[in-house]
């Protein structure tokens, strides 16, 4: 069926629900009020008050809670209504959920999914476009995934929910319903660590994830007019890491663009550019970051200018094909 | 025996002017004042038409989200007509009240929840904590402005407000403590409205009454009848005084009701009992005020209509002036990041005005809002 | 009129076996049995025995930081005797006696405070939690866990322990109120021995008792004497009964005195006053259950000797293997991050591996701790 | 005099709360303990309990009241007891303190300092031993230093007491009371956002902050025996990062190490490297960062193999050197 990314993420939870009966959906108004961005609509009344939980309103608590429910070998998915709410959680995910099966060798482990709405480009209010997801994929312990499409959202929260360890899994804010996929409700997950390639290309690589794979694809579109072939790489999983992919690209284009929301300085892009500047490949041009500036998400009316956008990514292009 | 037992107690819940406009014969003189009660009475119809107006500019598309303070206007009316000049609100986002009543101005509120920064560079009160969006966090900052006061030797109160969703965070219960502990000048009001966007109380929350966890951090607790506005600046001047004077924390309970979706990306209808509210509808404040004001002071239609149209043209005005703002440079998304830009930004803010230069067509003012979560 | 009051409400302290060791007349039933006086009495003298010989290990560089539970015995000898098998406990760091009891090996304990995680890996109790450090993180790891009881709808208990400093975190709150509104089967127990680190409890809150900290949760609140074994039992016990039954959440304030330094790592002289500590001693758990003991139950001097005989070949033997354990191999550190290892991070062990082989020489025992901090 | 970092740090406390009424020392065991660390020593007797506050033991609420005195104008030095405490800490620091002069558009501001002894090397028990700088240094609004030695902890501590902005100082545990080094309490500071190059050399540059800027001195005297220079250069300041003296020691040498002591993946190193591959220079060989792996801080029995070490970076300079 054609539905939205939105859609996608209450298919995908609908269909956990149904396979695994230590399924538990939890947070702020995804019971009752099937989510502030419906992500969860119509849960509760299928699956009861026992699997879809309305809890207080303390992020901190979810996390902690989530943490002992998954000790107990429920798979909680809990939902932090908007990724700049998230802070007061970290504690419980860095210093607990990330670590429960190695402080204990095994004996206790945390099959924890918490989904976050992040990013900007909605017009919300202060806080509630934040893109800070560097802070999760430094973290040992913790899978940090973001989903890019209705099919990955689907295929990427399945796999999440079944995986035995915690995963962060980030859904891009702007894209809940500005784009509609193909999904069939099949049970079919997609793997997490490794990349997606969506487009293949032969001059430069173009490295994203979240709501500017789109930025990418569409990049990539008007570029190959210009006669500029770029290979369209989905990083999806931040951590693990699928580095293989993006190395055999970049060697093979001999050009690289990485493409973040998050602002520049400590964003996941660094990582990337570090692994490729150590792996010693000769670049035909120094590759680029296109991301945020270093500044705090403005408010809606000076949002549209922070944003990175398609045209950025398309100049970054454009000068790493000059640069040679 | 059994050693575990319920520990509940019961608190009143003070209420001067009951829901017919009726006063208590125990009424404070202050609360006995047509004075206060025409100007309260005045503020009250001011903000609840000013909320009206920026809910139909959030809906032309002018405004961003917006959370509207429909029948809670009362309790941030008690609180600004209540607290003096040098005292500092920290406010969260349903005080448009007590904002107005300290000097924040109409076009600053605007630009606020237009998505302009500058609509919390106050004129007024300098002092005073912008709006706080992460629920609860503004309750530490208040006991730290208060600890402030206290270290300073200052006879100055803070107020911070609250929703009753709000007092499931952790940061009220730690700085409720510490206010206790180090007996701080603060007072700390929750709007116990009964919703945290759909979870109603009941979800929230065992206790049968919020001012309860006061005694948690071991301070005195109050409840007190939101949308009756005498009973409110009672409660909450004597709570400011008592911090003035040093005699420690307070906590209110102001029980009301949310008579408007949560926020413009709302749907109330989804969650809540329509009967409820309508209950609710009959203890709503306007109304017992007018009636107190009409049986006991006069008030007439033409009172009425003179006001009315009196706060229009404010209204109106500052509408105008909002519209009207210059769009804010750029730049400013550096410009007010430290005290002094750093060399390593430089080059981007550089790059900001090439792309804003490029792009002169990027759109400034919001388009309109989608279904922007809560 | 006044509206603003102290909510204050005096909640008594339970306790059935006084500092001389004088049973009280309502001691129920199951406090009047030698047999669990023996019990508890065996489990504290081993209890402290045992912590005595992990400080002088400490001392002599053969165990990491280590927190003592010494004059604490009785508040978790009495929640090990309360607790059945399948509930689940979720400590703090001073809960050596009632792990001990629910089945956690002493070498486990002693490779835990050694700098081992496979100490954590309990033969025993296999759904309790670790000892956790990030104070008061452990009560919302409790809450969930007695959320998947509550969902499962199993007849269990959860029962956390939190030290006096740790009530000051907002974990601890916000799980208390979400244990009263979803009525969970959780009893959390407070460790109240008067300090947390060099903060008394009179700088930690202005609460006149901890316990009334459950009200801002809406549920039961305990006071009882820490150091009376007997008391905290049927405390305990009741509290454990009526959460396994349904009836929701208690919390327990057990009043203790830390009768040493926090840790290792500090030196309670530089902050504490001796003589409060010398009267603390007084009250200290052991000596009264022995009182009892030697006055009701015909307990003599070879009946203690032979109990420290026995004792003291169980601790050392302990420590024997403890110290004989082999060491674990390096790559445990990337072995139980996941359940199965990422392909990226295949090569950072392989280079653990070589680096491990090039420094064979690398001390693996801990070398003697300096000022660790706390 | 010739003392202690620790005391170095003591030294600058005391000197701030004279020369500034409105500095405060705050946080957990600092007043009648004098600090875990013996890092306020004497203050709260020198200066009262008005200005050395202990505080409930809650790191949430000590960043949050933080923020609050520091709107009032007072210029509070919070002491956060260990880096794996400050997850709690973060809303306030991220969402508040870093944004108050930005959300008020300068009408409140917030001169915050937060002291925060971080990474491993003492033996303590778990989460006593983290250095997650990286989380902080991605935030737009803050400022980041780390110390290296008894004068640099007294010179950028005085910096970021006296900074009208909120700046987090990491103190290097192990560093305490390892090294001595003669200090002038003369209230000097050290500038914020300038690295600090101690060692200089021809054939690799080395970048360090923290307790590893040691060891890339030790490394060095080592390396030059056998006929290697190196250049060692103090971070000291994460953000605002000098970038400039960093790029102009690699095009000189044309080699880099990066070392730090946080794991690897999404550590601030991470940065230094994608903006030297973003720079274009042409390097010798590949860059390389020795770093911690992407695993949980062991317990102390296998933390010496998990923290890197003099070795490490002896390894990482000579394998730069063979790569070429
Ligand atoms: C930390 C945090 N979590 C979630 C939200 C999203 N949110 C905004 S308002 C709200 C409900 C607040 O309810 P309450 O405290 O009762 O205040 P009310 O809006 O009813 O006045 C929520 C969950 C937020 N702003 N901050
Ligand atoms: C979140 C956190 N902050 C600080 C510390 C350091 N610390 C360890 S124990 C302790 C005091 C705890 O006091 P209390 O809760 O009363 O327990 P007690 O040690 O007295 O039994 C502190 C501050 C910690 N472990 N965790
Ligand atoms: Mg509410
Ligand atoms: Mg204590």
């Amino acid at each position: 069926m054609l539905i939205t990314l939105v859609e996608a993420v209450d298919l995908a939870l609908a269909r956990a629900l149904r396979e695994d009966e230590n399924v538990v959906v939890l947070g702020e108004d995804v019971g009752r009020n099937g989510g502030v961005f419906r992500a969860t609509v119509g849960l509760r009344e299928q699956f009861g008050p026992r699997r879809v939980l309305d809890t207080p309103l303390a992020e901190n608590l979810i996390a902690g809670i989530s943490v002992g429910m998954a000790a107990q070998g429920l798979r909680p998915v809990a939902e932090i209504q908007f990724f700049g709410f998230i802070y007061a959680a970290l504690e419980h995910l860095i210093s607990h959920a990330a670590r429960l099966r190695n402080r204990t060798r095994g004996r206790l482990t945390c099959p924890l999914t918490v989904r976050v709405p992040f990013g900007g480009g909605i017009h919300a209010p202060e806080h509630h476009s934040e893109s800070t997801e560097a802070l999760l994929a430094h973290i040992p312990g913790l899978k940090v995934v973001a989903v890019s499409s209705p099919r990955t959202a689907y295929g990427l929260l399945l796999a999440a929910i079944r995986d035995p360890d915690p995963v962060i899994v980030l859904e891009p804010e702007r894209l809940y319903r500005s784009v509609k996929e193909e999904v069939t409700d099949n049970g079919e997950a997609l793997p997490l660590g490794r990349c997606l390639t969506w487009r293949e290309g032969r001059d430069v690589t173009l490295v994203s994830w979240g709501a500017m794979v789109q930025d990418c694809l569409n990049a990539a579109a008007e570029l190959e007019r210009g006669g500029i072939s770029c290979e369209v790489i989905d990083v999806a999983s931040l951590r693990p890491l699928d580095m293989a992919t993006i190395l055999d690209s970049v060697a093979a284009t001999g050009r690289c663009v990485i493409v973040h929301e998050a602002c520049r300085s400590g964003g996941f892009g660094a990582e990337i550019a570090a692994r490729i500047a150590e792996s010693g490949l000769e670049l035909i041009a120094p590759l680029r970051r296109v991301a945020a500036p270093d500044v705090i998400v403005p408010y809606l009316k000076l949002e549209p200018l922070y944003l990175p956008d398609t045209a950025d990514v398309i100049a970054a292009v454009r000068a790493v094909m000059e640069d040679a | 025996m059994t050693f575990v037992r319920d520990t509940a107690i019961d608190l009143p819940v003070h209420c001067l002017l009951d829901a017919d406009g009726q006063l208590a014969p125990h009424t404070p003189a202050a609360g006995r004042d047509p004075a206060l009660w025409r100007r309260a009475y005045a503020h009250m119809r001011l903000v609840r038409r000013f909320d009206e107006r920026i809910y139909q500019l959030q809906r032309t598309g002018r405004l961003g989200t917006y959370a509207s303070c429909l029948g809670q206007e009362a309790l941030s009316t008690a609180i600004g007509l209540a607290m003096q000049a040098d005292d500092v609100l920290a406010p969260y986002y349903r005080d448009q009240a007590a904002q107005l009543l300290r000097g924040v101005r109409m076009v600053e509120i605007l630009r606020y929840w237009g998505g302009d920064e500058r609509g919390s560079d106050f004129a007024g009160p300098r002092e005073d904590l912008p709006d706080c969006v992460p629920i609860a966090t503004q309750i530490p900052h208040a006991a730290g402005i208060a600890t402030a006061i206290k270290l300073r030797q200052q006879k100055r109160a803070v107020l911070a407000t609250i929703g009753d969703g709000g007092t499931s965070r952790g940061d009220f219960y730690e700085a409720l403590n510490l206010a206790g502990v180090w007996h701080l000048p603060l007072v700390v009001v929750i709007n116990n409205n009964q919703w945290a966007i759909s979870v109603p109380l009941s979800a929230q929350t065992a206790c049968r009454t919020l001012a309860q966890k006061a005694m948690a951090a071991g301070i005195p607790g109050v409840r007190v009848d939101g949308n009756d506005v005498l009973a409110m600046h009672a409660v909450v001047g004597e709570a400011l005084a008592r911090a003035r004077a040093g005699k420690g924390p307070t906590l209110i309970e102001a029980i009301t009701y949310r008579l408007c979706d949560h926020t413009t990306a709302d749907d109330m209808s989804r969650y809540a009992d329509a009967a409820q509210r309508d209950a609710a509808q009959g203890r709503e404040p306007l109304r017992r005020l007018r009636a107190l004001l009409e049986r006991e002071a006069g008030w007439s239609e033409e009172d009425e209509a003179a006001l009315q149209r009196g706060q229009g043209e404010v209204i109106e005005a500052a509408i105008a002036e909002y519209l009207a703002t210059p769009a804010a440079p750029p730049t400013d998304m550096f410009d007010y990041l430290f005290a002094e830009l750093p060399e390593e930004l430089l080059e981007q803010r550089a790059a900001l005005v090439e792309k804003r230069e490029q792009t002169s067509s990027a759109p400034t003012a919001p388009a309109p809002s989608g279904r922007g979560g809560e």
